[in-house]
């Protein structure tokens, strides 16, 4: 009787719930088949040493699903399959200073997620980031340009905040933080300064120096600069640019530097840049010049280079820098090797190479290479069905292998097939 | 106002009063019933609509009607007993007394009339023989 | 509760003759476009190949057909806007129904001895119902549609999408169906609210008449601001303090309070200040 | 009882009640008469809580409207209150659905009485007939008191009868009615109690029969005195 009744309100609620419910069972199937399960296959060596590595990077797949992933040793991780929660709030994937979201919930508020603008050590945790103001007048734009900077004293849980111009008379166009350092009591702030002079495009590295007791910027530092022109008529570039891993947050008592002279050549006209603001091919590199500063002493030292690595470093594009307590590392790939330049920090000396073949290895040249203690970690960019991303780690001090393996895809079938990935990012915890 | 033996249906009586608007609905409706029981048409001891009855067939405030009731029972024109519809009396004293007093008003009227227009009585009584015999005629032919 | 239920009932049986010729119309426009892009379609190929192109060639020139080519077109949107806007006209029309012509349906139920408030209720949970029906039902004929696709176009010329692939292939399909329950409970959570508010409006004109609708437009004003309050706060005053997460509790709590809000005023007015 | 007191009740500036008390009792018909103005209607809408009131008080048997007075006092307005798609049928079913009060009996003695057909729609019924079934759905309520707006207007003379004979039968008794007339006509005699309204205010408030008693006028003598004065 009451069914009889009611039956439009039965017969409607039922096929609400019925059809939605089935619905997002057959969504959720769906979005959990979508992306294929990848994992770090070890082919050789001791897996103990990519334990607390996050490989991330994004997934392609031909009917236009993509995701940010995020490989482990425990399998893989995609940001589309997150759940709703987690894809509101995650940093994703997770880099260098995520976890900071959960540790130190109120200081990070409102703060760029960019780990150049984090210094981290047992005491403090600092951040600097850059705000603009900018003003029109007519037709041009004023741009004023302010540090953020936010240090939280770890024991005594308080937070020293402010907020101060970045000095200087130039009408900046581009104010960026590089690093960030905390030096007996003194945030060093390394800062990437662009802006227009006389028609010439001028690039600036400052370290800029904060007082942490009077909240004021006490000095100024110029490490290196560039004029480039910005007419069509130029026919050379100069580069200036930190080596020092830029999503490195602890304590490095150096930044080395390079400065490379580029040439136009003759059959090449297309300019071409990678994220890291380095060089790709199309350019000749004439010159290259490597340069330790000390933060603590301000002293700036060149690094004095023998010829045949000066000469092997101008003809290769894949030059990146690491650091740690006692010494600084550059890395460069030529003729199917990886090579890692070795200097002393003590007396800027350059001890023997470290080499690891990498057509040994088949590993492709478009790598990331990170340092960690004394390891290396070596990554492949790209990834498809047929040719696996490798991931090496290596030994820095006797250069031998002690980590290979391959990030593959877990049941593969067929269907999918049609993939691609790419990862940009190593993290290791 | 004539009433007519037919219209008495399974001793219930059906009636229907012109009403005039300014005296009380009660006092016309015991008027009317005094009158019913002078000319006997009303006869002793007659079942009578119960108060519902009576309002709805004269199309009456129920209230009035039992207001009505109340009043001749009071005066002993009607008679309740127990739960049984309300009576005529059996009363033949009341019911003289009603039908004196009804003919005692209608010549009150009569001479009240007479004196306004300043008749002398016996010319009057003559004219009141002839035109009484004749209205009787008439309406005993009307039936 | 009793009251509310039969009410709800009701008020769905109101409407359900419109709501049938909704679905119907929905049905029968849809299918006709179906058939008729797709024999579209397959009379282009038809005539390449007559013309002596091959398969692939033809493939190449037209593309695989697939349900898209159905969604993008008008006939298939029509019926959805038509059934929406019809809704959208039904939730002012029934309040104002009881109010129209010479049958004042709005006295019967206002004297009924249940509390006014479950006349609100039901017509809200009406509204609420139908157009979740209508999704429903929109999306079994996304499959049944689906499936008389693959019946009139031969597998060589054809793409197969899932209903996902459907829904995701076109934007307010995506907005209709989100992927995630609790986006869709987002969406529509937000509808109920609009709808409460609307309501609330309506009553306000019900009440005051002239002034009533400066009254439920500065109601719907303030319910907005409610509502948005937490992101406007987070957007200026607060500088970016709260974490996602903290703004979604937030506007799920001034969604609440507008809610809450709307019903308590709309009980107040239907049984302080209502006109019939 | 009905008590009415000193409601005002503004439509914008217009006062359409201003300051109007009197009561109603159970078992006796209250006829609130006006020669013209809106002022009856709304007295009875705001004895149903259906217009809000601006100052004064209604109690029902002590109380303030609440929504369990609906099954204690009902409201007949001068339209019918059905929609016109229904069937006579499916009004019933609507009442008995919602109301304890419903009297299925009475319903269907109703039915008979006015001769109506219940397989009929509300649409396509004549005046009177709509009339008779709007008075069926609220005689037929087991309730105490009774609302009639204006029940005699705009049908015919038979409807009208018809009608008249409900408020002598047993579908009224014991109950308290208040109706409300802008013509006394038909009712003269059935009406217990007259509130003579105009221009907002109660001009008299008196006992019909009293009246003829003490004063020997007829509720029409009262009403020409109190209108024309």
């Amino acid at each position: 009787m009451l069914v009889k009744r009611f039956w439009k309100l039965i017969t409607l609620t039922i096929v609400i719930i019925v059809v939605l419910i089935a619905y997002f069972i057959q969504t959720s199937l769906v979005v959990a088949n979508q992306f294929p399960e990848l994992e770090l296959k070890t082919i050789s060596g001791d897996e103990s040493v990519i334990k607390n590595i996050q490989i991330s990077g994004d997934y392609y797949d031909q009917s236009n699903y993509s995701s940010a992933v995020m490989v482990t040793d425990e399998g893989s991780t995609y940001r589309e399959k997150l759940s709703y929660f987690e894809y509101l709030e995650a940093t994703f994937p997770p880099n260098e200073v995520a976890s900071f979201k959960d540790e130190y919930r109120n200081f990070m508020r409102n703060k760029w997620m960019s780990p150049s603008s984090y210094f981290d050590n047992e005491e403090y945790l600092a951040y600097v980031g850059v705000d603009v103001a900018t003003e029109r007048f007519n037709t041009i734009y004023h741009h004023d340009y302010f540090f953020e900077v936010d240090v939280l004293n770890k024991t005594t849980n308080k937070s020293n905040a402010f907020k101060i111009k970045v000095p200087g008379q130039a009408d900046y166009s581009d104010v960026q933080v590089m690093d960030v350092q905390l030096v007996n009591g003194e945030l060093k702030v390394v800062t990437d300064i662009g802006y227009y002079h006389n028609e010439q495009h001028v690039y600036e590295l400052m370290v800029y120096t904060i007082d942490l007791s009077t909240n004021k910027i006490t000095g100024d530092d110029t490490l290196l600069a560039v004029e480039n022109n910005e007419e069509g008529d130029w026919d050379g570039w100069t580069d200036i640019s930190l080596l020092n891993d830029y999503r490195d947050i602890s304590e490095q008592k150096y930044l080395l530097l390079q400065k490379s002279e580029n040439k136009k050549p003759e059959s090449v006209s297309q300019e071409s840049h990678n994220e890291d603001g380095v060089v790709e091919a199309g350019w000749g590199v004439t010159d290259r010049a490597f340069f330790l500063y000390n933060l603590e002493t301000e002293e700036f030292n060149p690094i004095n280079l023998s010829d045949i690595h000066r000469n092997e470093l101008l003809s290769t594009d894949d030059v990146t820098g690491h650091m740690n307590d006692s010494h600084a590392y550059i890395t460069y790939v030529i003729e199917g090797k990886l090579k890692v330049l070795d200097i002393r920090l003590d007396d800027f000396s350059v001890g023997s190479d470290i080499v690891f073949n990498w057509d040994e290895l088949d590993i492709s040249d478009a790598t990331q290479v990170k340092m960690n203690e004394d390891k290396i970690y070596v990554m492949e960019r790209f990834k498809n069905y047929k040719d696996p991303a490798k991931v090496i780690v290596g030994d820095m001090a006797t250069g031998d292998l002690l980590y290979e393996g391959e990030i593959v895809m877990k049941d593969v079938d067929d269907e999918t097939e049609n993939y691609e990935l790419q990862f940009y990012n190593m993290v290791i915890n | 106002m004539v009433r007519n033996e037919s219209l008495r249906k399974l001793g219930v009586v059906t009636m229907n009063i012109k009403f005039n608007n300014r005296d009380p609905v009660y006092v016309q409706v015991i008027q009317h019933f005094k009158e019913q029981i002078a000319t006997g048409l009303f006869e002793p001891g007659q079942e009578i609509p119960s108060r519902r009855e009576l309002a709805n067939q004269l199309k009456i405030n129920p209230n009035t009607a039992q207001r009505a009731y109340k009043e001749m029972e009071e005066q002993g024109l009607i008679f309740t007993e127990r739960n049984l519809p309300s009576r005529i009396t059996r009363d033949e004293a009341v019911i003289k007394t009603v039908r004196e007093e009804l003919i005692l008003e209608a010549v009150n009227t009569f001479i009240a009339s007479v004196q306004s227009i300043n008749v002398p009585l016996d010319e009057a009584l003559d004219l009141v023989k002839d035109n009484f015999d004749k209205a009787k005629d008439g309406q005993e032919g009307d039936a | 509760m009793m009251s509310y239920l039969k009410l709800t009932n009701f008020e769905l049986s109101r409407f359900f003759k419109m709501y049938l010729v909704l679905i119907g119309i929905t049905l029968v426009m849809q299918t006709l476009s179906v058939v008729w892009t797709a024999n579209n379609y397959l009379g282009e190929i038809n005539e390449q190949l007559s013309s002596g192109s091959t398969v692939e060639e033809a493939i190449n020139g037209w593309g695989l057909f697939s349900f898209d080519f159905i969604t993008r077109g008008f006939w298939f949107s029509a019926p959805i806007l038509l059934c929406i806007a019809s809704l959208l006209i039904y939730v002012f029309f029934i309040w104002y129904r009881d109010w129209l012509g010479k049958n004042t349906f709005a006295y019967r139920l206002f004297m009924l001895p249940t509390a006014r408030l479950n006349v609100f209720l039901a017509k809200a949970t009406a509204i609420f119902l139908m157009v979740l029906g209508l999704i429903s039902i929109q999306l079994v004929f996304l499959t049944i549609e689906n499936e008389l696709m693959k019946m009139i176009v031969p597998n060589t010329f054809r793409e197969d999408l899932t209903i996902n692939e459907i829904i995701n292939g076109f934007d307010y399909l995506r907005v209709l169906y989100p992927v995630s329950f609790i986006q869709f409970f987002i969406n529509y959570g937000i509808g109920f609210m609009a709808v409460i508010v609307v309501f609330t409006g309506i009553l306000f004109e019900r009440s005051f008449r002239w002034k009533g609708i400066i009254l439920g437009v500065l109601f719907s004003g303030i319910a907005l601001i409610v509502f948005f309050l937490p992101i406007l706060l987070h957007e200026t005053i607060l500088n970016h303090f709260f974490y996602p997460t903290e703004l979604f509790i937030l506007m799920l709590i001034s969604g609440l309070i507008v809610i809450a809000g709307s019903i308590w005023m709309s009980n107040y007015l239907l049984n302080k200040k209502i006109r019939v | 009882m009905i008590e009415v007191k000193d409601i005002t009740k503004k439509f914008g500036r217009k006062k359409v009640l201003n300051g109007v008390s009197f009561t109603a009792n159970k078992g006796e018909i209250t006829c609130l008469i006006g020669i013209n103005g809106v002022g009856k209607t709304t007295v009875l809408n705001a004895i149903m809580n259906l217009t809000p009131i601006n100052s004064g008080e209604i109690l029902i048997d002590g109380n303030k409207i609440n929504k369990d007075s609906y099954e204690k006092i009902t409201f007949i307005p001068d339209a019918i209150t059905m929609l016109p798609s229904m069937k006579i049928s499916d009004a019933m079913t609507f009442m008995a659905d919602f109301y304890n009060a419903w009297n299925q009996t009475r319903a269907d003695e109703l039915l008979s009485f006015f001769k109506l057909d219940a397989n009929e729609r509300i649409s396509s019924l004549s005046k009177g007939n709509t009339a008779k079934v709007n008075m069926l759905l609220g005689l037929a309520l087991d309730v105490d008191y009774l609302l009639m707006d204006e029940p005699f207007s705009g049908i015919d003379i038979f409807s009208r009868e018809q009608i008249a004979e409900v408020f002598t039968s047993h579908l009224v008794e014991d109950r308290g009615v208040i109706i409300t007339t802008h013509e006394i006509n038909d009712i003269e005699h059935l009406i217990d109690k007259a509130v003579l309204l105009n221009d907002g205010v109660v001009l008299r408030e008196f006992n019909a029969e009293e009246v003829r008693e003490t004063e020997g006028k007829s509720i029409i003598d009262v009403m020409r005195e109190v209108y024309h004065a």
